[in-house]
């Protein structure tokens, strides 16, 4: 369990032209979650998307499962990313969108497991609705269900809890406890403390694109709380 | 391979759901005809030559607004970056593009060409192999260019689509080039000159996404 | 009810075989152009049919504008799917009695190019419908799109009679340019085909209550699931 | 102050054919806030766009402002909405957005307005960046901003605390209290209890698209909680 | 008056912003002008009628183009439902988009034409008041028949353009009119009933938007 699932070293990135993130560095061990928490605009976002390759960065070494990964930002099929949007079709249903990842990441019993994850988000009876007749936070609980579906070793969620009940939040806070006792690593981010000490091993704060302040939490994460 | 296949099917059943490509391509190459027909009928006969202009301006026109209602698609809900994201890379999400544009550009010509021929009634205009040839390369060039700029177009964060644009003017010589070769090949001309530049061109365009693909859609 | 109906079949099947007498038997041959002039019977009886499901189209979706009534929409879609059937014919014959008669199978004259766009337009009415959903949404969404297409079908009349036209005027307002057994037999054809679309019409909406009860009974189980 | 801002009267409302919202009911006086919760998927937002004459809706009375809004849904200047979205183009900067606004609704003075609400939300560092650069909770912010610049009397809120970090939350809740103080109203929807109890009069629970639950809440609005 | 003026502003500002309508509509026609050039040059002169009908075939589709990017400006962020908030209701939004596409069809329009009766060199094609004429009348058909439409598919909740497919066999007869008059216009021929036809479509789709207006949004 002690394998580094991902370490920045000094990261850096532009967006037009104003520096977002000044060199980073953190690492983290499979089995353990980091809670990044940090003012709006702060880069949490842009720091996810540094990390799950889907932006490049311009500065200092990314090294993912042990090996770098280039500056040009190269998505790999095991890091799960859920960021503010969906990432699924809004024409397609949520079984058929389901099935296209599965697809695309060659997961095996497809039908079965897409049965599971809608289950465990419980959206069975929705399965076979347009995703874009769904509300706010249908679509976030579709987007978790996507997430569980790749069944990625590394998990990169931006806000996951945004716009979810307090119901769809305890479901989901108990899948990344799940994940993490599973030697999964989750780096999350939160505007909630509460949120963040309940599910974090160490949180960080960012400011303007510096990881500022640093802790470690006592880490038990606690039962859930009451609604 | 598999993930263009994956990605190529989830395109025809987004098609099969909206049916808007389809439907706009049609509809344009179709109002082309009738809009020319009625325009160019009452000055007398069309000449072989006319009928080919007509009907690549019409591929043109309607493959340009295929291509950018099919990254259309992509726009919403960042799924670009879901597709990215899959094991295989970034390289299949543009092979897949260009195949379903490619497909799509296949089947608007040749039925537009079937129903400009039959309505038109222009002595010698008959369909060979070479005619289906330059289809096939024109719709190919269509697609390949118009994948190529689309897809710069589409980056993945920021949702715009501006490049369509410019899209047009690299068209022109593959609708031109399209043109004369179809022309050529009804009036019983020499077609080859025309149809080795469509080829040239259709094979830059298809190895440059191939060389530049990494830099596609890093932001 | 259903006696009602086996009636009016019975009325329906006896009136075609009357006009079937009259266009076949009763008739003289068109002195230029022979025996294909009989075609003009079923043109005519289709034209007059799409133009009446057309009106009929129009008329309940300006009553679903004024009072909101679902069962005005059902009339607008029926009436305008049979309209569109009946187009289809009235192309068909068209397109057939002009080989027999200019030799050629299309040309670009006004009336065939305006009925040509009519069709489209009620395709494109019929699609829309197809692509819309939510029942009011669609119903109101389809009426005006009814009302905006509708524009063309006194354009289509007119044209012969604005501009010049190969096609030809048979009603003027100086009276019918053909034989007096001719006219009887296109009014007798013009009522045969108005009593196949009323029949058609009425089984159309039978049809279309059972497809929406069926809707309706999905979706009253969806809505058991929790959401 | 006891002027009815808002009232509806067994309110219904059916999405794609499945009934959304089914009689609602209450009323909101001038200068008090009424805080929605419920399951995702219940109704809220549908809601507050029926409320805001976004929607239409089908069955029952929805009075404003003392009298009663048409059926088909027609918006109101004096009602501020604030969505899941935005509203406002991300090609323009948040003042030129802002100005398109302050046009809109006709306010005076609209340079010096923008310049103190853009202040409030701490974008005025960013006023003149295109909104397609900010960050998920800037656009909270910039939404914000919207909202206070148009001096609506009734806001309806779907919830505006997402995306926001704790100073923006505190930020908004200070106007919120504000905005109620100064005689105002607010619906607002959210799904943490502890916003609804410190910034609600009323809570009121949906689910599956009825009032459910009901309750006065303690209603002193207490001072902030930190960070 | 003063909402749509604003809104007309809006556009007018967004479009200073992106420029690509005003380039995507320029650079369809100009390029039209082009392929036809090169494809009919070759065969001899052109006829008047011919240049009539290449230049309302490029306005049908850059209008309907521009168009459909002028609605698709709206879709992000459910921008609609804060213009349609604003008082003074849903009416000034249609009219401003009205008078936004007007404008840019109208100018398409002139350029194209002095372009091409430039390029051409028909004998006879000359821009006279008729012309001029003909030209803003059918910027209005394609403005008002496209306006209707786009609005139609445009609802405020969901945020899709669909119904801009069904366009195209709205605007054929304000091509065919438009062409025939230019035509006529040109040949010295008789354009009237052709621009009475012309004023008469345009008059139906101005005032169905304005009858219909209310329901044109409600969703
Ligand atoms: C595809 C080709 C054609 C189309 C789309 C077409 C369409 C129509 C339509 C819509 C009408 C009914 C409207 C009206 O009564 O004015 C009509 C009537 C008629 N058509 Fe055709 N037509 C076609 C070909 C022909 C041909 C080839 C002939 C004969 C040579 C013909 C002869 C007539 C006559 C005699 C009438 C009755 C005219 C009248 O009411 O004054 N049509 N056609
Ligand atoms: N455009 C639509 N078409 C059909 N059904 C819809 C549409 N929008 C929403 N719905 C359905 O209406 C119901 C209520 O949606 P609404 O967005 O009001 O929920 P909500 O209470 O705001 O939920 P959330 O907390 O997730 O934001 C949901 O079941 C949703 O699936
Ligand atoms: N496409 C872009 N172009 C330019 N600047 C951008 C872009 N996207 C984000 N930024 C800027 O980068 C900074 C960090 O943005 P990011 O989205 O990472 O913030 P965040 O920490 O996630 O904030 P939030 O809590 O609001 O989600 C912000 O200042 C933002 O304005
Ligand atoms: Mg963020
Ligand atoms: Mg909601």
């Amino acid at each position: 369990m002690d394998r580094v699932l991902v370490e920045a070293r000094g990261l850096s990135r532009n967006l037009a032209g104003r520096p977002v993130l000044s060199s980073v560095s953190f690492s983290l061990r499979a089995g353990r979650s980091l809670v990044v928490m940090g003012a709006n605009g702060a880069g949490k976002s842009t720091l996810l998307q540094v990390l799950g390759g889907i932006l490049g960065y311009q500065g200092g070494v990314l090294m993912r499962f042990g090996t770098p990964a280039c500056a040009e930002g190269i998505p790999d099929g095991r890091i799960g990313y859920l960021g503010h949007k969906s990432l699924m079709y809004p024409n397609l249903t949520l079984a058929e969108n389901l099935q296209l990842y599965g697809r695309l990441w060659r997961i095996v019993n497809v039908a079965q497991r897409i049965d599971t994850v809608v289950r465990r988000v419980d959206l069975a009876w929705w399965q076979h609705e347009p995703l874009k007749r769904y509300s706010q936070g249908m679509r976030q609980r579709a987007a978790w269900a996507r997430l569980l579906l790749i069944d990625a070793q590394l998990w990169l969620l931006d806000e996951p809890w945004a716009g979810l009940d307090p119901d769809g939040r305890q479901i989901t806070a108990g899948l990344l406890r799940d994940h993490l006792a599973r030697g999964g690593g989750a780096v999350v981010t939160t505007h909630r403390w509460e949120d963040a000490q309940r599910l974090g091993h160490m949180a960080a704060v960012l400011e303007s694109g510096r990881l500022a302040h640093w802790r470690e939490l006592a880490g038990t994460l606690a039962a859930e709380e009451q609604g | 391979m598999q993930k263009i296949w994956t990605l190529f099917v989830k395109d025809m059943r987004l098609e099969a759901r909206q049916k808007d490509m389809g439907f706009l391509m049609l509809a344009f190459a179709m109002m082309e005809t009738l809009v020319f027909g009625f325009a160019l009928d009452s000055g007398g006969r069309m000449q072989t030559d006319e009928v080919a202009g007509i009907l690549w301006m019409g591929f043109l026109f309607a493959g340009m607004l295929g291509i950018v209602r099919l990254f259309g698609r992509e726009t919403a809900e960042d799924v670009m970056v879901g597709m990215a994201m899959a094991p295989g890379g970034r390289l299949p999400v543009v092979m897949a593009k260009m195949a379903v544009a490619w497909v799509f550009c296949a089947a608007t010509a040749s039925i537009a060409t079937s129903v400009d021929v039959a309505v038109f009634q222009v002595p010698g205009t008959r369909v060979s192999v070479i005619v289906v040839l330059v289809m096939l390369l024109g719709a190919l060039g269509l697609a390949s260019v118009g994948t190529l700029l689309s897809g710069l177009s589409l980056n993945l964060s920021g949702h715009e689509v501006l490049l369509p644009v410019l899209t047009m003017p690299f068209l022109v010589p593959v609708a031109i080039a399209g043109m004369e070769a179809t022309g050529a090949a009804w009036r019983g001309g020499r077609p080859w000159p025309w149809i080795h530049a469509l080829m040239a061109y259709d094979l830059i365009f298809m190895v440059l996404p191939l060389l530049l693909y990494e830099f596609l859609w890093e932001v | 009810m259903a006696r009602f109906r086996s009636w009016g079949l019975a009325l329906l099947g006896a009136g075609m075989v009357a006009v079937l007498y009259l266009i076949f038997l009763g008739s003289p041959d068109d002195a230029v152009l022979g025996p294909s002039q009989r075609i003009f019977y079923v043109h005519m009886g289709a034209a007059a049919v799409a133009g009446v499901a057309y009106t009929i189209t129009a008329a309940a979706s300006l009553l679903y504008l004024g009072t909101r009534r679902l069962s005005f929409d059902q009339w607008a879609a029926a009436s305008a799917e049979i309209g569109t059937a009946f187009t289809t014919m009235l192309l068909v014959s068209g397109v057939l009695w002009g080989r027999a008669a200019w030799g050629i199978w299309w040309t670009w004259d006004p009336r065939l190019t305006a009925t040509v766009i009519l069709w489209v337009l009620f395709m494109g009415y019929l699609m829309v419908r197809q692509w819309t959903d939510g029942r009011e949404r669609r119903a109101r969404v389809a009426s005006v799109l009814a009302l905006a297409a509708y524009v063309a079908v006194p354009i289509d009349y007119m044209t012969i009679r604005w501009w010049k036209s190969i096609h030809p005027v048979v009603m003027t307002s100086h009276g019918f340019n053909m034989a007096p057994s001719m006219v009887v037999a296109m009014f007798a054809a013009m009522a045969g085909m108005l009593l196949l679309f009323a029949a058609w019409m009425q089984i159309r909406l039978a049809l279309m209550r059972v497809e929406w009860g069926m809707e309706d009974a999905r979706n009253r189980m969806r809505g058991m699931g929790r959401r």
